[in-house]
């Protein structure tokens, strides 16, 4: 059986790993993954999108979709994402928030888009709780998502970023060290996924979707810097 | 068969008012002042201008009239345009091929090798348009039109650009296609010689009107031509002409009013012609002077003393095989010779101003 | 082959065959239109050149965005599409072919119209003349004498769409094989920070266009259409 | 107005800027590129007019990224002015600017170099032979005479640099006032599933883009270049 | 002062080589064949076909010499091309003043105001160029280029799309121009008439060279003369016109050698001039016949005798006043009336046939 599986582009790294143990479990089902902004995919589904499952970067894209009677599953969290403080110039995991508002040597902050990008929207968060927006406000620039917003600070255009953990361990990203922003800050990065209505009578992509439950999946979203929701 | 115009066209503040039949046959000559009309009348025959309430008849076929419009590609009419109007994209020959390779094989009557000939664009074939001289152009577009074997040919000024003797080269050659191929030509030109070689018949035109159309002969007759503002009222006699005799000369002519013309080359056929004598160029005498060097002496009747022009008296006389014949001479001479209508006089032509028209 | 895996000859393939299309389609359709614009001064024709530009000056994403509410299940063409028992557009290759034709369109009426305007009629009354009529015409005289315009119609045609991807994106939604073509698939590869991969395909496509755009380009004859 | 708050008005004027800006240093850089390359047909010219159209075949945000490199601090152009004591291009106004140059670029040189490849050489040589003097002549002959031409780049430059945001988005960090721009918001907008704002927006940049094309080409006067 | 040029051209198979030098005063007409290369001379005069190792010298000024070369607009060239090149972006007013314009208002000789009129194109000043027939852009283009009061007119067949009447009223001013206002112009015409009119000397070329450069009347006189193919030669006699007498006629030349020669309108000053006479309308006669409508006889004397053509004989004679005048002939006269070198005859010519050339 064929489906297609919509995926938060954070999640990229860790899903591909993923695929390759579900495909030695199931080598009879043929799927490919599409990876992109959760809200883009969102509108998609919502307009007769081929997509079976859809994994999106915060919970509340899937509740839309149940809304609008789209789902044929509960909206289920299989991860909880975190942001860290990331750096190619100098050493991210000596900086503390409170430098970003003033070290001189920061001239630029890259986070995501906060009006549509889930983890911007966090970055956000923990730096107005941090009580520092008003300070670094001049100087953010903004991702169109968290990959484009790592690839600011990866370019030197921006000497730091706030982007996702599961990205800064990605093997290319971790020879610049990080540092983990505290999840008291913001609001949990719930990210959870749904089996679209099209998808009612699709076993395969139902089983795809339980797959990420179980203990290799979880082991593998543990080693990309997911939390695991209990 | 005839080609009945029935048009009126407005641009700004010109109109071009026309109602007229031109007999097809031959070649009928377009003459005006710039900016009379000339061409947009081609227009309007082609169906380039496409007059509302006109009507266009040629022969039997209706071009033009009232719903019904033929458009030009189905009309089979050679044009030459007033400017240069070759394709530039492609090539001499590929230009004088166009229309050719567009007409039913069974249709055409000329070829590119004899076009070439006559119009010496032979060695031009292979060029591209902007590797040829103005007059070389112009001869293209005369070469793309005659290959497309038209049944009526639109020129305007089709010579303007050439030499004389590429002129009287070419010449012929259109005569002959107005007369012989039945091809009937309608020509625009400035060029009193053009007229005269070629024409039948001449359209005269003025601030979009036709004024008058006539015979050549008619034309040329009249003291106030247009035609030869600058030369003058020719006369033009029919007859024909005999092989050479006398000492290269050739007789054209009845008995008792012949008159002696010389070979000039090709030019003269044997046989049914006209000559052209300009009205200048005859000289009367009371008598028949001897020991000059003009040979033709006629003895003629005056019919007509015409003073309209200030210092020039245009006569009007009739040889002996009645045909009209004109002499210009200072009104001092008229009153020197004591002229008047019924007088007979002689008019003494000389030889080597006889042209023949046709 | 040049390091490519299977995916990325899809997707070489996807892009090439949506170029041709789009470029073919978009000639067939913008001629006419550019030969209608060219050919008088009407109000009308002034606001149909207006409307004819002003899928560029919406983002692409959002333009796709309104491309796929009216051609999915839910919008007026989609719908009406399905009504009559046929797959609405969205995430198809008709569907990203529609959008690209659409959204190139400036490209190629633009130049058309120009071209067009600059031709002057004399040409065509000439070919009248010699019996041709008006497909012949239109082959033997207007395609050539316009030939410039046409190139840079279909030369900026196809180039942009080998490079959009924001439509396509929104509205093919990556599809491999139907609508994941060589943009979508290089955005991916940059996202996914596979940045080897990404350049290797960017220096095929820029080797691939230079030399495509330098045949085009070396081959188109010039004459100066003024000299006529 | 219009339903429109100062986060709006600020990315319509910054908009309006970058457009105008475009649309007239590209005219400045295209005119004598294009008026070379339509002067001869070396295989060089031939080369140049494929590499000027080539940053159309990127992905704009892969374009933006490989600006992003060649104009922040650690690329090659960037580096080069911080050496020399000025601030690198990225995230800034004349960095989106220098980006919507060389992405429109295509759309400025092609349409003129076509136009010039018209005008023949005889209207250059009349004005010449009337005392008229290389400046002098451009602008009293040439620029008349390619207006057209002109028209097209202008109107493609300005309408593409409207709805372009993906060079713009990677390589500008979306800065209020700096270098977030109105295709920018829409996109934000729209992702953000902010539709009403988005509709809004959309709505106000297609009528207003509507109507400055429809006076551009509506006041077009048009003559034939064919008829010298 | 004198206008040199200097260079060789070379365009695919054809090979313009001149090395020439020209007065600078009055009008020289630059004769030739369809393709002999005229408008590539004038280019190069103009500086618009940039030929290498090329030289041309206007008077003291050094146009173009090995590194040295002076771009059209510094040369104060008005320029008539050959084909149509008015600016379609401007109206005929524009066109007309684009020149005028850009000449400093102190070296401004012709103002709109004369040129239109001259033209006859007041009326067509608003026009935009395609409401304008080929006659009025001919026009529009001439006076265009002598409102740019250049110090040399170089014209490309500029009269050739004109009606002989407007051709007749701008002539006199370009001759004019020539010689009184001092503007050296050179012309390309395939119109013996224009020759006639207008030229001080001519220019002969052939396949790309410069055949010959000859006055007019020497031109005129040569029996072979490519300039009337269809006319044949003619002599110009030099003399000074007096005011009418004798019925309007007026006396030109010395006693003993008079012609009478009629008023015609404004064409003919009074004072120095020179007169056209066609050989063709010479008659000879052995002794002075009377009542003849011809009015003048003049006694002459036969130097030569020339067959060169097949049935025609140019006769050389010598007035009294030691001018040559030719008569033209057929052998038959010849023979008949035995005229040999040395004889004395009398040469009649018709009043009406004179036109005066300058
Ligand atoms: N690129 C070329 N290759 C070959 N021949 C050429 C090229 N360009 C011009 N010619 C030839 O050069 C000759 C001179 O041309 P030019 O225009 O000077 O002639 P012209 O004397 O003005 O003739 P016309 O009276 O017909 O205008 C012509 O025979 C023309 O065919
Ligand atoms: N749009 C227009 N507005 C006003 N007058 C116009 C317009 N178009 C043409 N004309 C006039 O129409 C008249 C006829 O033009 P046409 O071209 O038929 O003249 P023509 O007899 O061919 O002259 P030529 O011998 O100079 O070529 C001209 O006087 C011209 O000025
Ligand atoms: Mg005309
Ligand atoms: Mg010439």
């Amino acid at each position: 059986q064929k489906f297609t599986v919509a995926a938060a582009a954070d999640l990229r790294y860790a899903l591909d790993d993923i695929a390759v143990l579900f495909r030695d479990a199931h080598p009879d089902h043929t799927f490919n993954i599409v990876y992109g902004s959760s809200g883009k995919m969102t509108t998609q589904i919502m307009n007769g999108a081929p997509y079976d499952v859809f994994f999106s970067a915060d919970i509340a894209f899937p509740k839309r979709l149940q809304a609008a009677g789209l789902t044929a599953t509960e909206p289920t969290v299989y991860a909880i994402g975190r942001i860290v403080v990331w750096s190619t110039v100098m050493d991210a995991s000596s900086l503390s928030l409170q430098d970003l508002a003033t070290d001189a040597r920061i001239r630029r902050i890259a986070i995501a888009q906060p009006t549509h990008a889930p983890y911007g929207m966090r970055a956000q968060e923990a730096l107005v709780s941090a009580g520092l927006w008003a300070a670094v406000e001049p100087k953010l620039v903004f991702g169109e998502n968290i990959a484009h917003t790592a690839q600011m600070v990866e370019s030197g255009a921006a000497e730091v970023g706030i982007i996702a953990l599961s990205l800064a361990l990605f093997p290319r990203l971790a020879e610049h060290p990080h540092r983990l922003i505290d999840d008291a800050l913001h609001q949990p990065l719930t990210q959870g996924y749904v089996v679209t209505q099209r998808a009612a009578g699709n076993s395969a992509a139902v089983r795809f979707a339980q797959f990420m439950r179980t203990e290799p999946a979880l082991e593998i979203m543990h080693r990309y810097g997911f939390v695991l929701p209990r | 068969m005839s080609l009945s115009i029935q048009a009126q066209v407005r641009r700004g503040g010109f109109t071009l008012d026309v109602a007229m039949e031109l007999p097809l046959e031959g070649v009928t000559a377009l003459f005006g002042r710039s900016g009379c009309g000339k061409t947009t009348l081609l227009r309007v025959i082609a169906g380039l201008e496409r007059a509302s309430g006109a009507s266009v008849r040629f022969g039997r076929e209706v071009w033009q009239q009232q719903r019904r419009f033929v458009p030009l590609h189905r009309r089979r009419i050679g044009l030459v345009f007033q400017e240069h109007s070759l394709l530039p994209h492609l090539s001499a020959r590929e230009n004088l091929l166009y229309g050719y390779t567009r007409t039913a094989p069974a249709l055409r009557r000329l070829h590119l090798q004899e076009v070439s000939d006559m119009l010496e664009i032979g060695g031009l074939l292979g060029r591209s348009i902007d590797q040829l001289s103005g007059g070389e152009r112009q001869r293209i577009s005369l070469g793309r039109a005659l290959l497309s074997s038209p049944q009526l040919l639109l020129l305007d000024e089709p010579l303007s650009a050439l030499d004389a003797q590429t002129k009287r080269e070419i010449m012929p050659y259109l005569s002959r296609l107005g007369s012989e191929a039945g091809v009937p030509i309608i020509m625009v030109t400035h060029a009193a010689d053009e007229v005269e070689r070629l024409a039948d018949r001449v359209v005269f035109m003025r601030e979009g009107a036709i004024q008058q159309i006539e015979s050549l002969r008619d034309a040329l007759a009249r003291a106030d031509s247009p035609l030869f503002a600058d030369e003058g009222a020719a006369s033009v006699l029919l007859g024909s002409l005999s092989p050479p005799e006398r000492g290269g000369l050739r007789r054209f002519g009845v008995e008792g009013a012949t008159l002696w013309v010389p070979q000039a080359g090709a030019m003269l056929a044997t046989g049914a012609t006209r000559l052209r004598i300009p009205a200048r160029d005859v000289v009367l005498a009371l008598n028949d002077p001897q020991h000059t060097s003009i040979q033709n002496h006629l003895r003629v009747t005056i019919e007509r003393i015409d003073y309209s022009e200030q210092e020039r008296c245009l006569v009007a006389t009739r040889t002996l095989d009645d045909q009209l014949l004109l002499a210009e001479v200072t009104p001092w001479a008229v009153r020197h010779l004591q002229l008047q209508p019924g007088m007979q006089v002689y008019a003494l032509i000389k030889s080597v101003t006889l042209i023949q028209v046709g | 082959m040049f390091g490519l895996g299977p995916e990325d000859w899809q997707a070489i393939r996807l892009t090439f065959r949506l170029c041709l299309y789009t470029t073919l389609i978009l000639l067939v359709i913008a001629t006419p239109l550019a030969w209608w614009l060219s050919s008088g001064r009407s109000a009308v024709r002034v606001a149909v050149q207006a409307v004819v530009a002003l899928p560029l000056v919406l983002p692409p994403t959002v333009l796709g965005f309104y491309l796929l509410i009216a051609l999915g299940p839910r919008g007026f063409i989609g719908g009406s599409l399905e009504a009559i028992g046929l797959q609405h557009l969205a995430f198809s290759f008709e569907g990203i072919l529609v959008a690209s034709v659409l959204y190139s369109m400036p490209f190629a009426v633009q130049p058309l119209t120009e071209a067009f305007n600059n031709l002057g009629r004399r040409p065509v009354e000439v070919a009248s003349s010699l019996g041709a009529g008006p497909i012949d015409r239109f082959v033997s005289v207007i395609l050539p004498l316009t030939r410039g315009g046409f190139v840079v119609a279909a030369t900026l045609t196809f180039a942009h769409t080998i490079g959009e991807f924001g439509v396509i994106l929104m509205l093919g939604g990556s599809i491999p094989g139907e609508t994941k073509v060589l943009s979508v698939l290089i955005y991916d590869h940059a996202e996914a920070m596979n940045y080897d991969a990404a350049h290797r395909l960017s220096l095929m496509l820029l080797v691939f266009a230079f030399f495509t755009l330098f045949l085009v380009y070396g081959m188109t004859r010039r004459f100066s259409v003024a000299r006529l």
